[in-house]
C-alpha cells in the first residue's frame, strides 16, 4: 500500500533528522569540550 | 570632528557611481544586452503572440531581478576594485548617505534597463497599454525599481569582498525580492490589461510595492553602516 | 566586557571534564531530553496505531501528527532567533549569548522547516496527488526557509566573533521584516488567480478526542525536542568559540616564540 | 603638556584571517613624532596600520589612538586620521581631479585645499584631467596622497608611501609629511627603503612576527 510507505517515510524522517542532529552536536561538543577548561562552562 | 552634511554625501556618491557608469558603460553595454537577450529568447520559446502578451509583465521582471544581481556587483566592485571602501570608512562620514547615494544610482540605472525592457515588450510581444494603464505603469517601474535599489544596495553591501559573493548574494536577494517579482509582475500585467486583467486592479499592488521600499529604505539606512562597519 | 566572556586567559592544562554528564549535558537536558523520549514514543505509536483514519483525509493523517508541530517550532525557533537577535543589538551590553541563542535557534529551525516541508509534500502527494501546491502557506514556507538558509550562510563569513553576532543579527531582524511582505504578497497573489479550492491542512479535519490529544502531545514532544537541541547547540557554539580562542592563544604564543628564536 | 601621547599600544593583539598577525604589541607614539615601522614582509606592519586607523578590531590588550579607546570605539577615531594603504582608493574611471573633488567633497574641504595639494604632488595641470586608469604607478600614488592631503588629518598613516615614486615625487613626499608635522599632525609609516626613510623618521621601531621594539 502506497500511504503506508509515505506515511512511514515521513516518521522515519522526521525522527531521524532530529537524532541526526542531535549526534553531530553531541559529537562536535565532546571534541570541543576537551579543549576548554570546565570553569568555563556556565553550566557546569 | 565635523560632520560633512548628509545630502551632498548622498549627491557625490551618486554622482560617482553615475559618471563611473557613463565612462565605463559596463552596465549599458552587458547588463542590457543580457536582458534584451533574455526577453528575445523568450519570445523564440513561447512562440505564441497570446501566452506572450499574458507573460510579459512576468518576464521583464524576471529580467529585471536577474540583471540586479550583475549590477550590484559592479556597483559595489568599483569602491572595493582599489580598496576605495576603506577609505569611505576611515573618511568617518556618515555611511547611511553612502547607502542612499548608491541606492539611489542603482534605481536609476534599473529604471534605465525597465525603460528598454519595456520598450521590448511592445515591439516583441505586442502588448498595448491604455493611458490609465502608462500612469499604472510608470509609477509602479518607480516603486518598484526603488525597493530593489534600497535592498540590493543594502545586501551588496554586506557581501562586498567576502568570500562566494557570486552565490551568497543571489541566496540572500531571491527571497528578499519575492514580493517585488509578484506585485511588479501583476501590477504590470494589469497595466498592460492582460488576461482580462483591469488597470485599477494594479494599483492594491503598486501600494504594496511602496510599503516594501519604504521598509527597506528606512531599515537599510540604519543598517548598512553596522553591516559594512568592520 | 564582551571579551571577558570568552577569555579564557592563557593555559595549557586540560580540563577534568565531570564524568557525570556528557560535554554539554546537565541535570536539566537530562530530564528534558528523556521526557522528549517519551512523549515522541506515545506520538509516534499514538499517531501510527491507535488513532483512528480521517473520514476525509484518510490513513494519510497521521502525517499530520508529525507535520504540523514540526511547521509550529520552525516558526517558534525563528521568533526565538529574532527575539534574541533583538536583545543582541539593542541592549547596552552586546552579550554574545544571545547570538549563540540566536544561531542555535535557526539552525533548528531550519532543519525543522526541512521536515515541514518534505512530511508536508509527502502529505500532498497522497491527498491533492501532487507533491507541491502553489497554496500561499507552502509558498510563504519555502521562502522562509531560503531565506534562513542565507542567515546561516551569513553567520559563517569570515570575521570574527563580534563580527558575526552584527552581521547575522541585523540580518536575523531583517529577515523578521520580510516575512509578513513574503506572505501578503504570496496571499494576496493566490487570492486574485482562484484555483481549485485546496485543502486547508487544518481545517477539513474532523479531529475526535484521541487525534487532537495526538496533535497536542506532538506539539510538546517537539518543544521538548527544539527545547534540547538548542540548549546542546549553544553550548557546543560557547565551547567551539572557546577553543577557537584557546587556538588563537596557542598561535599567538607560537608567533612570539618565533620571535625569540630569531 | 610636554608629551601627548597619540597613539599607546598595550600588548595588542589584531587577528587577521584567523591569524594573530600582531601578535602582542606594546609601543606608543608622541605627538608631533614621524615614526617609521621597518621589519620584513608579514612582520605585521600593514595590520598595525590599518587598526590604529579603527579598521580591524582588537582581540586583545588596549589600543588607544588619538584619545580613543579602539577596542570600545573602532569607528569614532576615523575621521581623525588618514589611512594610505597598499591600494589608492582611486576610481579608476574618473579623471585625477574628479576623484580629487570627489574626496574632498566628503570631507569639507574647499576647492583652494584641492589645488594646493594637486600642485604640491605636482599633480596639477593636465595631469589632472587624465583618468587614473592611464596614469602610472608612481603617479596613482602621487594622487592618492594628494587627496590625503587634503584631508588634514591628525594622524596620518602610510604604507609604503615611497613605493614606486621617483625622486622627485618623494622629496615632494617628504616635504609634505615634514609640512604635516609641523602644523602638529603626526605620521607613522612603514617603509622598505630603510635609508631613505631614516632620514625622514624622528624615530624607528622594529617590527618582526607581530611585535614592536625600538630600532
Amino acid at each position: 500500500m502506497q500511504n503506508a510507505g509515505f506515511i512511514f517515510a515521513s516518521y522515519v524522517l522526521t525522527i531521524g533528522a532530529i537524532l541526526l542532529f542531535a549526534v553531530v552536536t553531541l559529537r562536535r561538543a565532546k571534541e570541543s569540550a576537551k579543549l576548554v577548561e570546565d570553569k568555563n562552562k556556565p553550566w557546569i | 570632528m565635523n560632520q560633512t552634511p548628509r545630502s551632498r554625501v548622498v549627491s557625490a556618491v551618486l554622482t560617482k557611481d553615475l559618471r563611473i557608469e557613463a565612462r565605463s558603460r559596463v552596465v549599458t553595454n552587458q547588463v542590457l544586452p543580457f536582458a534584451g537577450l533574455i526577453m528575445i529568447m523568450f519570445a523564440f520559446a513561447l512562440d505564441n503572440d497570446d501566452v506572450l502578451q499574458r507573460v510579459a509583465g512576468g518576464l521583464i521582471w524576471l529580467a529585471t531581478i536577474f540583471s540586479l544581481f550583475v549590477i550590484v556587483q559592479r556597483s559595489f566592485a568599483i569602491d572595493t576594485s582599489d580598496s576605495a571602501l576603506d577609505s569611505l570608512r576611515v573618511a568617518g562620514i556618515d555611511l547611511s548617505a553612502v547607502f542612499l547615494g548608491k541606492a539611489i544610482a542603482l534605481t536609476l540605472q534599473l529604471i534605465a534597463l525597465d525603460v528598454v525592457l519595456i520598450a521590448a515588450a511592445f515591439l516583441l510581444y505586442q502588448v498595448q497599454v491604455s493611458a490609465a494603464g502608462l500612469v499604472l505603469l510608470v509609477t509602479c517601474v518607480i516603486c518598484a525599481t526603488t525597493g530593489l535599489g534600497f535592498v540590493g544596495t543594502l545586501y551588496g553591501g554586506l557581501t562586498a569582498g567576502t568570500t562566494g559573493r557570486e552565490t551568497l548574494l543571489p541566496l540572500l536577494l531571491l527571497p528578499v525580492v519575492a514580493p517585488v517579482l509578484i506585485a511588479a509582475t501583476r501590477a504590470t500585467e494589469a497595466a498592460f490589461g492582460s488576461g482580462g486583467a483591469a488597470t485599477s486592479e494594479g494599483w492594491a499592488w503598486v501600494g504594496l510595492l511602496t510599503i516594501f521600499a519604504a521598509v527597506f529604505g528606512i531599515g537599510g539606512s540604519l543598517a548598512f553602516g553596522p553591516l559594512i562597519d568592520e | 566586557m564582551k571579551a571577558s566572556q570568552v577569555n579564557t586567559g592563557v593555559s595549557l592544562k586540560m580540563s577534568q571534564s565531570s564524568q557525570k554528564f556528557s560535554s554539554t549535558g546537565t541535570q536539566a537536558t537530562r530530564v528534558i531530553g528523556v521526557l522528549a523520549i517519551v512523549v515522541m514514543a506515545w506520538v509516534v505509536i499514538s499517531g501510527l496505531v491507535f488513532t483512528p483514519a480521517d473520514v476525509v483525509q484518510g490513513e494519510s493523517v497521521r502525517i499530520m501528527y508529525v507535520h504540523v508541530p514540526s511547521a509550529w517550532i520552525a516558526y517558534l525557533a525563528f521568533i526565538v532567533t529574532a527575539i534574541a537577535s533583538s536583545f543582541y543589538i539593542f541592549a547596552k551590553r552586546h552579550s554574545l549569548g544571545f547570538d549563540r541563542v540566536a544561531g542555535a535557534s535557526a539552525e533548528v529551525g531550519v532543519m525543522f522547516m526541512a521536515i515541514t516541508l518534505i512530511t508536508g509534500s509527502l502529505w500532498g502527494r497522497l491527498t491533492w496527488g501532487e507533491f507541491w501546491q502553489w497554496d500561499p502557506r507552502l509558498t510563504t514556507t519555502a521562502f522562509l526557509f531560503v531565506t534562513y538558509i542565507g542567515y546561516l550562510a551569513v553567520r559563517r563569513l569570515d570575521g570574527s566573533i563580534e563580527q558575526r553576532a552584527r552581521r547575522s543579527g541585523v540580518i536575523a531582524l531583517l529577515a523578521v521584516l520580510e516575512i509578513p511582505l513574503v506572505h501578503f504578497s504570496v496571499v494576496f497573489w493566490r487570492s486574485l488567480h482562484q484555483r481549485a479550492t485546496i485543502l486547508d491542512p487544518n481545517g477539513d479535519v474532523k479531529m475526535d478526542g484521541l487525534m487532537l490529544f495526538t496533535l497536542f502531545s506532538g506539539v510538546v514532544a517537539f518543544t521538548l525536542v527544539f527545547a534540547w537541541l538548542v540548549l546542546h547547540r549553544q553550548r557546543t557554539m560557547l565551547l567551539s568559540d572557546l577553543s577557537n580562542e584557546r587556538g588563537l592563544d596557542n598561535a599567538i604564543l607560537a608567533r612570539q616564540s618565533e620571535n625569540a628564536s630569531n | 603638556m610636554p608629551s601627548e601621547k597619540v597613539v599607546d599600544f598595550k600588548d595588542v593583539v589584531i587577528v587577521y584571517d584567523n591569524f594573530p598577525a600582531v601578535a602582542g604589541a606594546t609601543f606608543s607614539v608622541d605627538k608631533g613624532e614621524i615614526v617609521l615601522l621597518q621589519g620584513p614582509n608579514g612582520a605585521g606592519k600593514t595590520t598595525l596600520l590599518r587598526a590604529c586607523a579603527g579598521l580591524l578590531p582588537i582581540a586583545r590588550g588596549t589600543a588607544n589612538v588619538l584619545g580613543c579607546d579602539l577596542s570600545t570605539n573602532r569607528v569614532a577615531v576615523r575621521s581623525r586620521v588618514g589611512l594610505l594603504g597598499h591600494a589608492n582608493g582611486l576610481f579608476q574611471d574618473l579623471t585625477v581631479l574628479e576623484n580629487m573633488l570627489f574626496w574632498s567633497r566628503l570631507v569639507g574641504a574647499t576647492r583652494q585645499d584641492v589645488d594646493q595639494a594637486m600642485i604640491a604632488m605636482g599633480i596639477s595641470g593636465r595631469l589632472g584631467e587624465t583618468q587614473v586608469a592611464k596614469l602610472s604607478a608612481g603617479q596613482r600614488r602621487r594622487c592618492a596622497l594628494a587627496s590625503l592631503i587634503v584631508r588634514r588629518a591628525q594622524l596620518w598613516l602610510l604604507d609604503e608611501p615611497h613605493a614606486g615614486l621617483d625622486t622627485q615625487g618623494r622629496d615632494e613626499l617628504d616635504r609634505t609629511l615634514r609640512a604635516a608635522r609641523d602644523s602638529g599632525a603626526t605620521v607613522i609609516f612603514a617603509s622598505h627603503e630603510i635609508e631613505r626613510a631614516r632620514s625622514l623618521a624622528t624615530r624607528s621601531l622594529m617590527v618582526t612576527t607581530g611585535m614592536v621594539k625600538p630600532a
